[in-house]
C-alpha cells in the first residue's frame, strides 16, 4: 500500500446529474482495495461510472500511477475502451446475446495483456459457472448473473477493478468462497481494486483504505485502521465497523489457533493460512468486547487485555455506547450498555480488561 | 355530369375539345381520366363510372360492347400516327432505316406487349427490317407519355412516339419529328362508346356527338390524328 | 409454364433484390446507427427525410431520377465524367433508384432496433476494451438483429414488388431491367390473365420461402 | 398555383392517409401483439403472409383487389348483398386496398417493437392487479411508442405516396378517388412539369412537417 | 401464526426449468413472514414467481387459505393479476415509462381493495421516495429502484408478501429504517410474506417461519426458532444464524433496558418500543454466547445464565465448535474455540455459565 502521488489512484471529478451532484477529490493508494461505502443514492455507482470515463458530463481528473487518464482541464480524455479496467456493474450488465461462456469470452479475448493474467477454468470453478457455461444470461438467477459478471471482469486482465456491490445478491456460503479469492486478487496481483458494498464484514475484511461517501461528497478518505478507530463518525457506522488491528504471528497453537503479537499485548485468533513471521489483519466487532474491571477465570473467552478508556460516544441505540479503549496502542471500540458502564464506574482515563469474545482473522 | 376515360395520346386534343364543350354547357360537371386504354378496359368491366371510353385500340371498346357494357355503338373517332422523334438529334430528315446508325445507342418505343403505339411501332420496324439491327437498342416505355419522357429527358437519343404528343404545346418546341409511313403497320384505329351506366346521361350523348362537330374534328386534326368518314359506324 | 422471358425477368429480380437488400444493409446501418445514437438537432430533420422518398408516387420518383441521372442531369454528369456512362436503363441504374426508394424500409427499423440496445451492453463491452468499432459489430448488431430481420424483409419484398421506379428508370430491357413486377403488369395490361396468375403465383410462393427463411433468423423471445 | 384540382386531391389524399395511417394502427396492433407473443408454429408463416403483398407490384395488387371487389367477385358478392354496394372506384374502396397494401410496413414495426417489451414489466403489471388488456395499454403500447412511431411514418408516407394500387381500385375520379400522387402522375403524364414539381413540392414539404410531428413523438433514449 | 391448512399458504409445486427442478411442498403459515433461505440457484425467485402463477409450466397446488390459486390436477389456474400479491422483484423491474409517481400509483390504482391501505405518504416517507417522484426509473440509483419497488408493491394492499431480497442492495442504515418498518406490517396487517433474504440478521429479525431450499429442494421449513435450534443443519448457516428466544417484559429498566422474562430466567435487552406484558423476541448470535465455568464479577456483560451442555457440534472453522445449550428450558447456541472447550472440561451433561454479551431485540 503506498500513497505516494505517482503511484495512486487520483480521482478529482465533478459532476452534476439530475437532481444530485458528485464532487470528490480523492487519492487513493495504488494498490490493495480501497472500499467505498455510503448510504444508496449517496453516488458510489456515479463516482465508479465517472473513474472508468462512463459520465461525459464528468469534469475533473482521473490518473492512475503515472497515467493520465482524465484531465478536463486539458481537454483530455481517455476512452473507456483504452482504460484498462474491470467493471463488475451493479447489475451485471450481462451480454444478452451471448452464452455465459461468449461473455467470459468476450472480456478474456480484449484483455489488454498488462494486467496479471488469470487462468479461465480457475475463475470458472472458483464462481461456480462450470454447469452454466452454455446458458443465456435471461436464464441464470440473480446471483448466478452477478458471478458471471465478477468473472468476466476479472478475465479482461484489469489494471484497476471497480467493483460495484458484487457480492450484494450473494449467500453467505458463496461470498465467503469468493472473498479469500478476492483477498488474494488483492494481495498477489497488487493491482488497485474500487470496492463499493454495503456489508461491513465485507469491508473490513477486504479493504485497506476507506471512503465514506454522503449526498456526492467524501465524508472521510483514510487506511480503513485509522478511519475505523475515528470516533467523530456515524455511530450507526462506527457500531458495525468495529476496528481492524494488525500483528504478527508469533506462534501456531493446536486447535487451529495462532497467537498474534499486537502492539498493547498477544491476541488469540483462529487460523487463516498465516506462517509464523506474516503479518495477519483481524477485525474486532465493537460488539464482541465486553469490559470488566479484573480478567475473568474460567471462560470461554480467550482474550482479555488490560485498557485504559480514552473516551465514550453515543451509539445508535440509546442504551448503549460506544467506549474507545487504549490497550497498550491498540486501539478498541467496545459497544456496551450504559447500564454496565454506570455500574462499573467507568470513566475516561479509567483503567479495565478488554474481554474479546470473538476475533475475526482477516488473512 | 360527365366522367370520361381516354386514351393518354388524346390529353391534348381532348383538353382542346372539352373546353369548346364545356363552353356550351355551363354547369355540367365534366372530368377526364387520362391513362392506359387497357386498363380502363378492364375498370369498366368491373364496374368503374366512366360514361365515354375513349380508347387507343378501338378492339377495347368493341370488346365491351361485345359484353354489353355499352350504350351506344362503337364509334371511331381518329387514326393515330406514329412519328420518329428526338431532342438530340434532328430527325426531321430520318427514317426508321437510319436507326441502326451506332449514334442512336439506345432507341424508345412503348411496350409492345400491351400499348397500341408499341405494337405499331415493332410493326413498322420489321416492315422497314431493321428490327434485329435496333432490337437490343430498344428500351420500353410502360405507355407512349413515358416514351416520350425517355427521349425528351435525353436517355434515348431517339424515339417512336404518337404524333399527337410530338404536337403537343409542351414537345412541340422541342426537338424535331419525321412521320413513320403508315403503310409500315397496321392502323391505328381509335374508338369510343357511351357505357352501358350512361345510358341515360344526356351529357354523354351530347358529347358523343359534339366529336362529330367541324370544331372538334379540325382540333383532333391539329393534333396529327386522321379523321375517319364522319358518323362512319363499324361495327 | 413459364416462357424464357419469364425465367429471365425472375432470375434478374432475384438478382436486383439481392443487391438492393445487402447494400442497404450496408449502406443503410452506419445511417441507423448514427440516427440512434446521435444527440445532434439534425437528428429528427435527417430522419425524417430518409421517410420523404415514400410520400412521392413511384414513378414520380423515377421520372425525376431520370432526368437526374439524364445527360443533362447533376448525377448524369457525374457518372459521365466519371467514365461511368448514364445509369437510366441499365442494371446499376436500377439498383441505384431501387436504393433510393427502398431506403427508408431499411432504416426505420434498424433505427428503432438500435435506440432498443441502450447503454448498459455497450458500456459493458467498453468497460471490457473493446473500441466503438467492435461494440458495434460484437454488440450492438447482434442485439439489434431483429431489426436486421425486419429491414431485410421490407427492403427484399419491397425491392421485388416495386416496379413505378423500376419502369421509369429501367426501360423494360429483357435480361437487363425487366423485371418480374412489369413482367407481371405487361402481362395483365395484355390481358394474359393465366400467365400473370402464374408468375404472381409462382413469385408470392418464392417471396414466401425467402421470407419465411428470414423470420428463422428472428430471435425467439426469453423467458424472464 | 394550384388548380381547384389539385386542391380537391390534397385534401382527399390527407383524408386518406389520416383513415387508413389510424385504421392500420387499430386493425395492426392486436394482430402484431399476437405475432410478438405467440408461441404457437403458425407465427412465422402469417408473419410471412403479412409481408407478402409487397412483393407484387401494386398495379397488379390493384387488379385482383379490383376483380375481388368487383360484381362477379367474391368480396364484391359479400358487400353487395350486405347492401354495401361495390367497394371500386369509391373512397371506401381505396381505404380497403391501401389498408392491404401499407398492412405491412405497420405491423412489421409493432411487432419488433411488442417484442422489445419483453416479459418482466408485464410480469409486474400482473402482479399488481392489472389484466391483459389492462397491461397491453398500460405497459405494452406505451413501450411500444417508437414501433408505433415508426409504423404510423411508414403507414401514412406509404399510403400518400402509393398511386399504383390507388389508380386500379380508384379510377381516378375527382374528389373520390383521386389523390395527389395520381395528380402529380397525371402532369408528369402531360408533361406539365411545372405543376407536377410545385405539387411534389408542397406534398414533401407537407410529409415533411407531418414526419417531423410524428418523430417528436419517439422518446429519446436514457442515459442508463 | 397458525399452522392449520385452512388458514395458511400451501405450496405444492413441481417445475422443470433448463438443469433445474423446482419440487416443494410446504405448508406455510397464514400470517407472519416466512423467509425463503438458500445459496445462489437454489430456486428461490423460482419459487416465488411459481406461487405467484408466473412460471407457466409449474405443475401442482397453491392454495391462500380458503381459496384456491392453482391446482393443475384440476386444469385451475387464478391468473396472476387476479392473485392478490405484493411481489418486490430481485431486480425491482419498475416500469420504464413511468414516472417514480407513476409506478407508485400504478400499483395503488389497482389495489384490490382486500388487503389493507396504507397511506401513500407515509411509505413515500419511510423509503425515501418524496425527493424521487418526479424521476424516471432509469435516473435512479440502484437502492433507490429498490426501494420504489417495495412502495410499489406495499400500496397494492396485497394480501401475500413476496418478497425477493428487497433490502439487499441497502445500506444498513436504510436497512435499520425500513425492517421495523417490515415488522409492523408483519404484525399489523397480518398478512402472510414470503421474505428471500441472504441475510441471516433479516431473517432472525424478521421471520416466523423458515424454509431452507437447495438445488430446488426443501432442506428444512419450520417454525424459525425450533428451525434455527437444530443442529443438524449445514454449520456455516447455524453459526451465522443463532438463536432466536421470546419472552415477556416483566419492566423497564432506566437506561432505555427492559427486562425479559424467559423459560430459565431472566435477559435484560435494548429497550424497542415494547410495554411491560408484551411478548417480545430476541435473537442471540452464536458469537455472543461465551461460557465460563462460574458467573463473572465487574463486567460489563449483562446477561449471564446458568446453563446445561446438550451437545457440540463441529463449526466450519476447524479452531471453533458450537455448543447446543439448555438454558432451563431456552435452548442457546454458542460458538467457541476448540481450546477452550478443552481448557474449560467441558462435556455434554456439564453445568456452565453462558455470558451473553448482546441480545439484539427484534421487536
Ligand atoms: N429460464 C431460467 N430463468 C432463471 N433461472 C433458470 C432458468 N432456467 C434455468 N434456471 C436455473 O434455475 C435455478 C434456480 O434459479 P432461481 O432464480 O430460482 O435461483 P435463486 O435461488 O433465486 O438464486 P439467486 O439467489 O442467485 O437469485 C438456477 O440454477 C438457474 O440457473
Ligand atoms: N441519470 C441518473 N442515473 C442515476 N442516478 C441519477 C441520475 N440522475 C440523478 N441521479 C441520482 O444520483 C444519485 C447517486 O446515484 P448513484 O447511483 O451514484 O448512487 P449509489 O450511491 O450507487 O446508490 P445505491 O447504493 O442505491 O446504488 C442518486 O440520488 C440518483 O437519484
Ligand atoms: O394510350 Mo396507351 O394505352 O399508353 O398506348
Ligand atoms: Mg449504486
Ligand atoms: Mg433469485
Amino acid at each position: 500500500m503506498s500513497t505516494v502521488p505517482g503511484d495512486g489512484l487520483t480521482v478529482r471529478l465533478d459532476l452534476a446529474l439530475l437532481g444530485f451532484r458528485l464532487d470528490v477529490d480523492l487519492l487513493l493508494p495504488g494498490a490493495g482495495v480501497t472500499a467505498l461505502f455510503g448510504p444508496s443514492g449517496s453516488g458510489k455507482t456515479t463516482c465508479l461510472r465517472a473513474i472508468a470515463g462512463l459520465e461525459a458530463g464528468a469534469a475533473g481528473q482521473v490518473r492512475l500511477g503515472d497515467r493520465l487518464w482524465q484531465d478536463s482541464a486539458r481537454g483530455f480524455f481517455v476512452p473507456v475502451h483504452r482504460r484498462p479496467l474491470g467493471y463488475v456493474f451493479q447489475d451485471a450488465a450481462l451480454f444478452p446475446h451471448l452464452s455465459v461462456r461468449g461473455n467470459l469470452d468476450y472480456g478474456a479475448r480484449r484483455a489488454r495483456g498488462d494486467g496479471p493474467a488469470l487462468a479461465f477454468d480457475a475463475i470458472v470453478a472458483l464462481l461456480g459457472l462450470g454447469p452454466l457455461l452454455a446458458r443465456r444470461p435471461s436464464h441464470l438467477s440473480g446471483g448466478e448473473r452477478q458471478r458471471v459478471g465478477i468473472a468476466r471482469a476479472l478475465l479482461a486482465r484489469p489494471r484497476l477493478l471497480l467493483l460495484d456491490e458484487p457480492l450484494a445478491s450473494l449467500d453467505d456460503a458463496r461470498k465467503r468462497e469468493i472473498l479469500p479469492y478476492l483477498e488474494r486478487l488483492r494481495d498477489e496481483l497488487a493491482i488497485p481494486a474500487l470496492y463499493v458494498s454495503h456489508s461491513i464484514d465485507e469491508v473490513a475484511r477486504l479493504a485497506d483504505h476507506l471512503v465514506l461517501l454522503e449526498h456526492g461528497a467524501v465524508v472521510a478518505s483514510g487506511p480503513l485502521r485509522a478511519t475505523l478507530a475515528r470516533t467523530d463518525l456515524p455511530p450507526a457506522f462506527l457500531e458495525h465497523a468495529g476496528v481492524v488491528v494488525e500483528g504478527h504471528v508469533v506462534r501456531q497453537l493446536q486447535d487451529d489457533l495462532l497467537l498474534l503479537d499486537i502492539a498493547g499485548g498477544q491476541l488469540l485468533v483462529p487460523a487463516s493460512g498465516q506462517a509464523v513471521g506474516q503479518v495477519m489483519r483481524c477485525r474486532i466487532a465493537t460488539g464482541d468486547v465486553s469490559l470488566a474491571m479484573a480478567p475473568a477465570r474460567d471462560t470461554s473467552i480467550g482474550n482479555q487485555l488490560p485498557v485504559t478508556v480514552l473516551q465514550v460516544v453515543d451509539a445508535s441505540h440509546p442504551a448503549m455506547c460506544l467506549v474507545q479503549l487504549d490497550a497498550g496502542g491498540t486501539r478498541l471500540l467496545a459497544q456496551v450498555t450504559r447500564r454496565a458502564w454506570k455500574r462499573l464506574g467507568l470513566a475516561p482515563g479509567a483503567s479495565a480488561w478488554a474481554q474479546i469474545k470473538a476475533v475475526a482473522g482477516l488473512g | 355530369s360527365l366522367r370520361i376515360a381516354a386514351a393518354a395520346d388524346l390529353k391534348f386534343a381532348m383538353d382542346d375539345v372539352l373546353s369548346e364543350f364545356r363552353r356550351s354547357r355551363p354547369g355540367a360537371r365534366i372530368d377526364v381520366a387520362y391513362g392506359s386504354s387497357g386498363q380502363f378496359k378492364t375498370q369498366i368491366q368491373q364496374g368503374a363510372p366512366y360514361d365515354l371510353f375513349f380508347s387507343a385500340d378501338i378492339a377495347f371498346p368493341r370488346e365491351l360492347h361485345a359484353a354489353g357494357l355499352a350504350a351506344s355503338d362503337v364509334v371511331p373517332y381518329a387514326v393515330g400516327r406514329i412519328v420518329l422523334w428526338s431532342v438530340r438529334h434532328d430527325a426531321r430528315g430520318l427514317t426508321l432505316r437510319d436507326l441502326p446508325r451506332t449514334e442512336f445507342n439506345r432507341i424508345a418505343i412503348a411496350s409492345t406487349v400491351h400499348a397500341p403505339y408499341g405494337m405499331r411501332a415493332e410493326e413498322a420496324l420489321r416492315a422497314a427490317g431493321v428490327w434485329s439491327a435496333v432490337e437490343p437498342r430498344l428500351v420500353y416505355g410502360e405507355n407512349i407519355a413515358q416514351t416520350a419522357q425517355f427521349v425528351q429527358s435525353g436517355n434515348a437519343s431517339i424515339g417512336i412516339i404518337a404524333l399527337s404528343l410530338a404536337l403537343s404545346p409542351q414537345l412541340r418546341a422541342q426537338g424535331g419529328y419525321a412521320l413513320i409511313s403508315d403503310s409500315l403497320h397496321a392502323p391505328l384505329e381509335q374508338g369510343f362508346i357511351v357505357t352501358r351506366r350512361a345510358a341515360r346521361n344526356p351529357h354523354a350523348h351530347a358529347f358523343a356527338g359534339h366529336m362529330q362537330t367541324p370544331g372538334a374534328r379540325a382540333i383532333m386534326a391539329r393534333y396529327g390524328f386522321e379523321l375517319p368518314a364522319r358518323a362512319d359506324r363499324l361495327r | 409454364m413459364f416462357s424464357p422471358g419469364d425465367i429471365t425477368a425472375i432470375l434478374l429480380t432475384l438478382k436486383l433484390a439481392t443487391v438492393v437488400t445487402v447494400l442497404l444493409i450496408l449502406l443503410g446501418t452506419p445511417l441507423a446507427w448514427w440516427l440512434a445514437r446521435t444527440r445532434s438537432w439534425w437528428k429528427r430533420p435527417v430522419a425524417a427525410v430518409v421517410a420523404l422518398p415514400l410520400v412521392l408516387p413511384p414513378t414520380v420518383i423515377g421520372f425525376y431520377l431520370l432526368v437526374a441521372m439524364g445527360p443533362d442531369g447533376p448525377l448524369g454528369r457525374v457518372t459521365e465524367t466519371l467514365g461511368l456512362g448514364l445509369l437510366p436503363f441499365t442494371f446499376p441504374g436500377l439498383v441505384v433508384a431501387s436504393l433510393i426508394y427502398s431506403m427508408p424500409f431499411v432504416i426505420q427499423p434498424l433505427h428503432t432496433a438500435f435506440e432498443a440496445v441502450g447503454d448498459p451492453p455497450l458500456e459493458a463491452a467498453a468497460t471490457l476494451g473493446a473500441g466503438p468499432v467492435d461494440r458495434f459489430f460484437t454488440v450492438a448488431v447482434p442485439l439489434a438483429r431483429p431489426g436486421f430481420v425486419t429491414g431485410a424483409i421490407l427492403g427484399f419484398a419491397h425491392t421485388i414488388g416495386e416496379f413505378g421506379v423500376v419502369l421509369m428508370i429501367g426501360g423494360s430491357i429483357p435480361g437487363e431491367t425487366r423485371v418480374v413486377s412489369v413482367q407481371i403488369y405487361d402481362h395483365v395490361q395484355a390481358f394474359d390473365y393465366a400467365r400473370a396468375h402464374w408468375l404472381s403465383g409462382v413469385l408470392l410462393v418464392f417471396a414466401f420461402v425467402v421470407l419465411l427463411a428470414l423470420y428463422a433468423f428472428q430471435p425467439t423471445r426469453a423467458r424472464r
